[in-house]
């Protein structure tokens, strides 16, 4: 049931993303309440937690897709490599291109499958010909498991998919920019298990590579594909270690009451 | 008894019947949830009294309909038969020529002195009847609308499907009152039809259509000198004024309401999207004013400047003009349509590293573009209809150019001016203005047959 | 249910006229509502006018022109049949320029070498190379040509080419040559540099256009004229300037009778409407000294006036 | 690895590409803004225009004199009372041939021996100029106060009358004063009065209510008023906006929830938006052949004309409805449909409601368009000089554009320019308090999400 | 891991509905070839498979949510309580009624907690007064485990909840008129597990008295719900048998691979 993999030495790995005392407010009510949490380099780390409790909207805050949420408020410093992504010389373009996202619930564009996929590399200058492009449109789909199903119908709207096959596709999506950090926003919710072992396999992939943060309700999940994780309650990360020790060991009595209630 | 003062009974009665259902029905609701072995209802209360509504009236106020339409022609089928010898046996005009005059004895609208006996007798006999009709009408009002009450009103049980029944009534009000606009073409056909055929027994459809002067002259006496009555020109002309006044209001207006929708903070919106919206509320003829004495000379001092020769009454200066008045047909309707587009699909470019200006032109705008095509073509059917600004900023001048410095006309226009001008009003001259609004509506016609394909073609790709 | 108020519509020259008369005399018969006066220019009123008889028909057309043949026909056909023609007086037609200007003394001809398209010249036809007055005529201002004549659809077309136009037109030797068919052609012909202006809408619309453009000269109703003297400065057409007195003594060439037509069905079911006539062709509403003078129009004269409340009394209809 | 170096070259080409991004950003965003700032000025500049003209037509100089019913001028028999055994018609009769007789009263005689005590230097020659410092409808106001209440004759009232046009000109300064006499609209003796009345506070420039509770007059110029055309306007307004809309959102409905996409549906749908085009007099052709020669609705009543601005603003309606309602999100039906809500209800709880901002906005333009229209008016008698105002939507009446457009028509430039813009801003204001009504309710009613 | 109760005598279940061959196309490709599938009256009945097969598709049409979409065509016959749903007397709005939906994606209506959950029962008239609508929105809450959450903002707007919070939402307004039938289209694919049991205890409860068809990516899930499992495939039920002997003994090769391919 357990198939990740430790990364060897996490201690001597950099620290990617340093959030220090983050508090999230949307308009008076306080979403997360000083949270203090490393994402290294090259990890994946998992959010879990009931729902409400803050996992998205600390995962957004990461790269700023808070700030398309009129009365969200974000306090405290979030370091990317070393800078404050909310100082105001920071160009959140840029670091959502570096920090990229799959969404909760899958929002394709209303335009072709292609177009969906090509339109993050085309906005970004990546590439320069159509061949090149054909090729990041079908290596994304491959990666993520789509490009079977879909590759006759590549000029089909991508809103016309199934749910699996939209989510799979807003990843491909993301991963057609190759961002430093891909932020998952529970991936696999909408999919079945062979996509999902697709999708899991894919993280595995890119763990060499780059830092994954991953938000989900399945523990199996979290266990099988993250390096650590993080558990929220209330709006605040009651505790965050290898993932390993957190299921076998947990150090709070919250996590303990979260992770023992689990079925199955 | 007025037909409005039985309407006005009848909606008294309508609101009687409702009541009297949905007491029936909710009676029986209650039974039916006390006692479980009775049948449930199918339908609420309220749909079950709507329907016992719908039954009470709508037969009667057909009935009013149908005897308004076939009674005058039933009194004068019984008038002809009434009428002594010689009129009796006309037939054609001729027979109607008397039943006018026999209509008009009796509504008085007859010089005194003049009548003949059997006029007094056929227009007495024609109020007599008249009378008459009405009395027999009420009546069978009154016992349709009771039958249908009743009927009803017995009707109520728990199995009646009222909702379903309610439902098909309200479509069919939705399906007439899309049929509004039907008839109101076919109106708008049949009421210029006959004037343009008529037009065009006295100018051929070739130099109509391709004529490439316009210069009617004014309708004289006898009517020797018919003057040339070329299309093109105007054609042209309109063409013109509406393409500068789209170039100038789709590009502000789109933009206006991205600002707004997109970029502004919500208390800018909230005030400047109505105060933008006053632009399309100002009469056109202060705008023709604002055009001929600021616009006008402001552009030809522009264009003098950088060394253009631009009329200060041009196609330009109705043109820009009418491209303000009809910016908010576009910002206000697009930003409407902008901010239905979901946030998801925002959040899904933006977390891509699009920028806002990004996200906008190529998520949210395709995203958004069958509504603000419609919004467009609202605003350029505006365009095209216009008259009190190309009136007096366009310069009305019929001439053929491609040129937008210099004065045009528009079809609109012309027909403004040569239908309430002095033209004699069965001239050509006059008549021309019948045959221009027939050619208008064909070619708007096409223009939107050739939109639409052009947004279906869109939509297919998107939805 | 009938109406109990006079329907009135047509012409936009004579519509002051009409609705000074109407408004006075709602204010002098209390037993009459004030009739009400449409516009719609003399060829939509009349087109009102002979949709047939009947409450929801006009009682009235007001008409800057006498009815047409074919309109009467049409008339007739639709059940119109007692039409009773009322004329009401003159409207004189001037040219006048922006007051504080060059003062213009005018003739026919100048005005015609000014709009023409071709204008013969050494023996020949010539496209129009006029572009200031003075090029015409030294004796007029140094000014740039631009013309503002009322629009083809406008009864004062027909007068001003009728007594301006052709009337310049045919004092060359040239033009007199051709036959009717060509002289028309030649005479009516206007030049499309712009320089003439047709003013479609009324006279506010001519004042507009030479506040806008200050060297415009316009044609005006001369009561419009007489309104605005403050802005406006008239011109003189051959030598005679145009005032009520000239234009009753007929010195002045470009004037108009104005008419109005009664649906004689109409009258004893619609109240007033023959009181209305009567009271409108007085010698009190209509005459010397009367407000409808000082509104500018140019009264009848004592025979005519006679013989028009003649009319109205006898119900004589055309 | 050649991702490696594929993973270094993406951020530089974004770093790369960034620079030209942030400039289009920067230049949509100001262009944007300009767009808005520019709109918001256009309508600045109108208004500026509008109000700077129209504004000081709200006053108007009005003389206050001490006016003696004089029963020497005022002769007429005693005001009739009905009799017991009379009928009504009866005594209707006598009534009005009594005030047919107070008709025949000189009651500009009246005026101007109230008025010439107050003037300097008057001699019996100049009677006649005396009576053109008061406007001419100001004598009918004194008929109808004797009318009213024939016990007045004899007695003094202080009234304010309202002074004449051209008065009114020439003492705002609406005129060039150095002009010389032949310029001049008004004679030099009555200018030299209007001054000194002025001058020693007997004319003083006052609000005018006359503006606001007069209909048109053609006569008295300087009491012609809004009043009718206002009155005809609203009915007409109330007709659209509780036929056009329900209509048209109801065809709308029809069309994007319920119809069938099929070819008849397409050729309703062309057809809708062709109308849109159709130059508004036609719809004045249209109102006059159905409407007043085949339904028999009188003319120039706005009935008639609250009907033909529907038909025109149909269109508006349903097409601003339509794109609306294709904007709402099809989950939301589906949400009420598997909750066992007929199409109907579905349509009726959910996408109405979140439809409405756009609704409104269509039926703001449309409504809008409508108040302003004046050509289709023509055709159906409504583009009419009507002296009186209308007391039901069957009267007579015109509308507030037509008497804009008559106004901006009449000869006496000088007087009427301003008081044409004071009807535009009435118009305005009757406009924009419409529109705040619906905008209040688009802003409550607007959900995003 | 497995706590299902297989009902003790399912043979002599009636049953609730009943499919017979079938298809469904969406335009002219065929999404669903030939299904016979009988569901019992209160059970639970899983549907299984990986993404795209049609399990949606077929749930829709269950309860002819399909008729919504333009291109959509079924043909075959579905049977509830004995009755064709798709005969032409059938009427659809009381079949929704009685045969309730919860979406893949949450999709509350942009009214307020109270009134999301309030509608169906103030639609359907089953309630008169006030305190009644009041009680049957307080206890929907309860039952789908959202009321202590949401209690002190029922006038808020349910767009404004998470995104789990939103489905939970979603599914007490299902409850909320009493279906005969639950079809759910993945209810807990955005729920935490915690949130997850609540549901899945709900069912439980529900199932004493409604029958319910649950779509499903997580075979944990099915097997700890669930009575009966349909395996879907390709547009084709491959087998459906008791949920136990489905997971410990599958007849069909496809099947095999399927249950056998997956994680944890
Ligand atoms: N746009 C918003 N406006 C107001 N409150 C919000 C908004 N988004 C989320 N919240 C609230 O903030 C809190 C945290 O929400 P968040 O979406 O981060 O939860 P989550 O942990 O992701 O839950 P789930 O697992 O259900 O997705 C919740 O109480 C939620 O109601
Ligand atoms: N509205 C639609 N129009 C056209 N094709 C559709 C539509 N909805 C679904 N399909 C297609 O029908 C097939 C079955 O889709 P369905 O949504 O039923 O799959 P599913 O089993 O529910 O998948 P998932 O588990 O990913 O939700 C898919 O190939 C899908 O692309
Ligand atoms: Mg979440
Ligand atoms: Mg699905």
């Amino acid at each position: 049931m357990q198939n990740s993999q430790s990364s060897p030495d996490i201690a001597s790995q950099q620290t990617a993303i340093t959030a220090r005392n983050v508090e999230v407010f949307y308009g008076d009510t306080q979403a997360i309440k000083g949270i203090d949490l490393d994402v290294r380099n090259n990890e994946v780390l998992s959010f879990i937690g009931p729902s409400g409790c803050g996992k998205s909207t600390f995962l957004r805050c990461l790269n700023r897709m808070n700030d398309t949420i009129d009365s969200c408020r974000v306090t405290g410093s979030i370091e990317l490599d070393g800078q404050d992504i909310y100082h105001s010389s920071v160009d959140e373009v840029l670091l959502r291109a570096k920090v990229g996202m799959v969404f909760q619930k899958p929002n394709p564009f209303p335009k072709s499958i292609y177009d969906n996929i090509a339109y993050g590399p085309k906005l970004h200058g990546l590439v320069e010909r159509k061949p090149e492009l054909d090729e990041i449109v079908e290596s994304s789909l491959r990666r993520a498991g789509l490009w079977e199903e879909v590759k006759d119908r590549l000029n089909e709207p991508g809103t016309g998919l199934s749910g699996g096959q939209q989510q799979r596709l807003c990843i491909a999506r993301t991963i057609a920019v190759s961002p430093e950090v891909i932020l998952m926003d529970e991936p696999c919710s909408a999919l079945d298990p062979i996509a999902t072992g697709i999708i899991e396999e894919l993280i595995h992939d890119l763990k060499e590579k780059f830092t994954i943060v991953i938000v989900t309700h399945n523990m199996q999940q979290a266990a099988r594909v993250s390096d650590r994780t993080a558990f929220f309650h209330l709006g605040e990360v009651v505790e965050v270690s290898e993932t390993d020790d957190l299921f076998t060991n947990p150090k709070h009595k919250r996590t303990e009451d979260y992770i023992t209630g689990r079925y199955g | 008894m007025s037909n409005l003062t039985v309407i006005a009974v009848l909606l008294i009665l309508m609101g009687l019947a409702y009541q009297l259902g949905t007491a029936k029905s909710s009676k029986q609701a209650s039974r039916a949830a006390r006692d479980k072995t009775t049948p449930s209802m199918h339908s609420r209360p309220h749909h079950h009294g709507a329907l016992v509504a719908f039954w009470t009236v709508a037969p009667a106020l057909l009935l009013v309909l149908l005897w308004s339409w076939f009674s005058p022609w039933m009194i004068n089928q019984m008038l002809i038969s009434q009428l002594p010898e010689p009129m009796a046996s006309f037939s054609g005009s001729e027979l109607e020529a008397v039943l006018r005059r026999v209509h008009n004895v009796a509504g008085n609208f007859v010089a005194a002195g003049v009548l003949a006996d059997w006029e007094m007798q056929a227009a007495q006999y024609y109020q007599e009847m008249r009378a008459l009709s009405q009395a027999i009408m009420v009546a069978a009002v009154s016992a349709t609308a009771a039958a249908g009450l009743f009927l009803s009103y017995r009707q109520v049980n728990p199995q009646l499907r009222a909702r379903n029944a309610m439902e098909r009534v309200i479509k069919a009000v939705l399906i007439a009152s899309s049929t509004v606009a039907i008839l109101t073409t076919i109106g708008i056909v049949l009421s210029m039809v006959g004037e343009t055929l008529r037009f065009f027994q006295f100018v051929s459809p070739m130099d109509f259509f391709f004529g490439t002067t316009w210069n009617p002259r004014f309708s004289t006496v006898g009517g020797g000198d018919q003057g040339e009555f070329g299309l093109l020109p105007l054609l042209v002309g309109t063409l013109l004024v509406a393409s500068v006044a789209l170039l100038v209001a789709i590009p502000l207006g789109l933009l206006t309401a991205i600002y707004l929708a997109e970029y502004a903070p919500s208390r800018l919106r909230s005030i400047a999207k109505p105060v933008i919206e006053i632009l399309a509320g100002i009469p056109t003829i202060v705008y023709g004013f604002f055009a001929l004495v600021t616009v006008g000379p402001f552009l030809a001092s522009l264009g003098a400047s950088v060394g253009l020769d631009i009329r200060a009454t041009s196609a330009l200066t109705a043109g820009v003009v009418m491209g303000i008045m009809i910016i908010p047909f576009i910002s206000s309707l697009s930003d409407d349509i902008l901010t239905q587009v979901p946030k998801a699909l925002r959040d899904g470019s933006l977390g891509l590293g699009a920028t806002k200006s990004e996200t906008i032109r190529k998520v949210v705008l395709p995203a958004a573009l069958p509504g603000i095509s419609g919004a467009v073509l609202l605003a350029a059917s505006r365009a095209v209809g216009e008259t009190m600004i190309v009136v007096l900023a366009a310069g009305n001048s019929p001439v053929l150019t491609a040129n937008p410095f210099e004065a045009v006309s528009t079809m609109t226009v012309t027909i403004v001016n040569q239908l309430t001008g002095d033209n004699d009003f069965s001239s050509p001259q006059s008549l021309v203005a019948f045959a221009l609004g027939l050619t208008l509506f064909a070619i708007t016609l096409v223009l939107n047959i050739i939109a639409l394909l052009i947004v279906r073609k869109f939509r297919e790709q998107y939805d | 249910q009938q109406r109990d108020v006079i329907q009135i519509a047509g012409s936009s020259t004579v519509l002051p006229f009409s609705s000074i008369a109407a408004e006075e005399f709602g204010n002098n018969f209390t037993r009459y509502r004030t009739p009400v006066v449409g516009s719609g220019g003399s060829g939509g009123g009349l087109r009102q006018f002979c949709q047939g008889v009947g409450a929801n028909t006009i009682d009235i057309a007001n008409s800057s022109r006498a009815i047409r043949p074919n309109e009467l026909e049409n008339c007739k056909s639709n059940g119109v049949e007692e039409v009773i023609e009322v004329k009401i007086g003159y409207d004189g037609i001037v040219f006048a320029s922006r007051a504080g200007g060059g003062r213009f003394e005018l003739e026919p001809e100048h005005v015609f070498l000014a709009q023409a398209r071709r204008v013969p010249q050494d023996g020949e036809m010539v496209m129009n190379p006029y572009s200031s007055w003075a090029e015409i005529d030294s004796s007029l201002p140094d000014q740039e040509i631009v013309l503002a004549i009322p629009g083809s659809n406008h009864g004062t077309r027909e007068v001003y080419e009728e007594k301006v136009i052709m009337e310049g037109c045919m004092k060359f030797e040239q033009i007199q040559a051709l036959d009717s068919d060509a002289q028309d052609d030649a005479c009516l012909a206007m030049r499309t540099d712009g320089r003439v202006v047709e003013i479609a809408g009324d006279y506010t619309e001519t004042l507009a256009r030479l506040e806008s453009n200050r060297n415009t000269v316009g044609v005006f109703g001369l009561s419009f004229y007489e309104s605005n003297r403050d802005r406006l400065q008239v011109a003189t057409v051959s030598g005679v300037t145009p005032s009520i007195d000239n234009i009753i003594a007929g010195d002045y060439p470009v004037s108009r009778p104005l008419y109005f037509y009664i649906k004689g069905a109409h009258i004893g079911v619609i109240p007033g409407l023959q009181e209305f006539a009567q009271f409108f062709v007085s010698d009190m509403t209509s005459g010397f000294g009367s407000i409808l003078e000082s509104a500018g129009l140019i009264p009848l004269s004592d025979e005519e006036r006679d013989q028009v409340l003649q009319t109205i009394r006898e119900k004589e209809s055309l | 690895m050649s991702q490696d170096n594929s993973n270094l070259t993406v951020q530089d080409k974004v770093v790369a590409s960034l620079k030209r991004r942030r400039r289009q950003e920067k230049l949509f965003r100001t262009l944007g803004l300009g767009s808005v700032i520019l709109s918001l000025a256009l309508v600045a500049i109108l208004f500026i225009n509008i109000f700077s003209k129209g504004v000081p037509a709200f006053w108007q100089t009005s003389m206050t004199v001490e006016v003696y019913f004089d029963p020497d001028v005022i002769r007429i028999s005693e005001k009739p009372e009905q009799q017991p055994n009379e009928t009504f018609e009866d005594f209707d009769e006598r009534l009005l041939d009594w005030e047919t007789q107070l008709g025949f009263v000189n009651f500009n005689r009246i005026l101007s021996d109230s008025i010439t005590p107050l003037l300097s230097d008057f001699e019996r020659s100049q009677t006649r100029y005396v009576t053109q410092l008061v406007t001419s409808g100001e004598r009918h106001a004194l008929r109808d106060m004797v009318m009213e209440d024939p016990s007045i004759v004899g007695e003094t009232r202080s009234l304010t009358l309202l002074t004449s046009a051209d008065v009114d000109v020439w003492l705002k300064g609406n005129i060039d004063r150095s002009l010389p006499d032949d310029q001049l609209q008004l004679p030099a003796v009555v200018r030299e009065w209007a001054d000194e009345l002025h001058a020693n506070g007997h004319i003083q420039n006052r609000f005018s209510t006359a503006l606001f509770m007069n209909p048109d007059s053609r006569s008295s110029l300087a009491s012609a008023g809004l009043a009718g055309a206002f009155v005809g306007s609203f009915y007409m307004l109330l007709i659209v906006i509780f036929l056009a809309i329900p209509m048209g959102v109801a065809a709308a409905i029809y069309l994007e929830e319920f119809a069938p996409k099929n070819k008849l549906t397409d050729i309703i749908e062309v057809n809708i938006n062709n109308l849109a085009a159709v130059p508004s007099i036609i719809f004045g052709l249209l109102g006059a052949a159905v409407f007043i020669n085949w339904f028999k609705l009188p003319m120039s009543a706005p009935v008639v004309g609250g009907l033909v601005l529907s038909l025109m603003t149909l269109p508006t309606v349903i097409i601003a409805t339509r794109a609306t309602l294709r904007a709402i999100p099809p989950s939301i039906r589906a949400a009420a449909l598997g909750l066992g809500a007929s199409k109907t209800q579905t349509v009726f709880h959910h996408v109405l409601p979140l439809a409405i901002p756009g609704i409104l906005t269509g039926s703001i333009l449309g409504v809008a368009q409508a108040l302003g229209e004046t050509a289709p008016l023509l055709l159906i008698g409504m583009k009419s000089f009507v002296a009186s105002i209308p007391q039901s939507p069957m009267d007579q009446a015109t509308a507030l554009p037509v008497q804009i457009y008559l106004w901006q028509g009449n000869e006496l430039r000088n007087f009427f320019e301003a008081r044409t813009s004071a009807a535009i801003i009435v118009l305005l204001m009757l406009m924009i308090s419409l529109n705040s009504l619906a905008i209040w309710l688009r802003r409550k009613l607007e959900v995003r999400w």
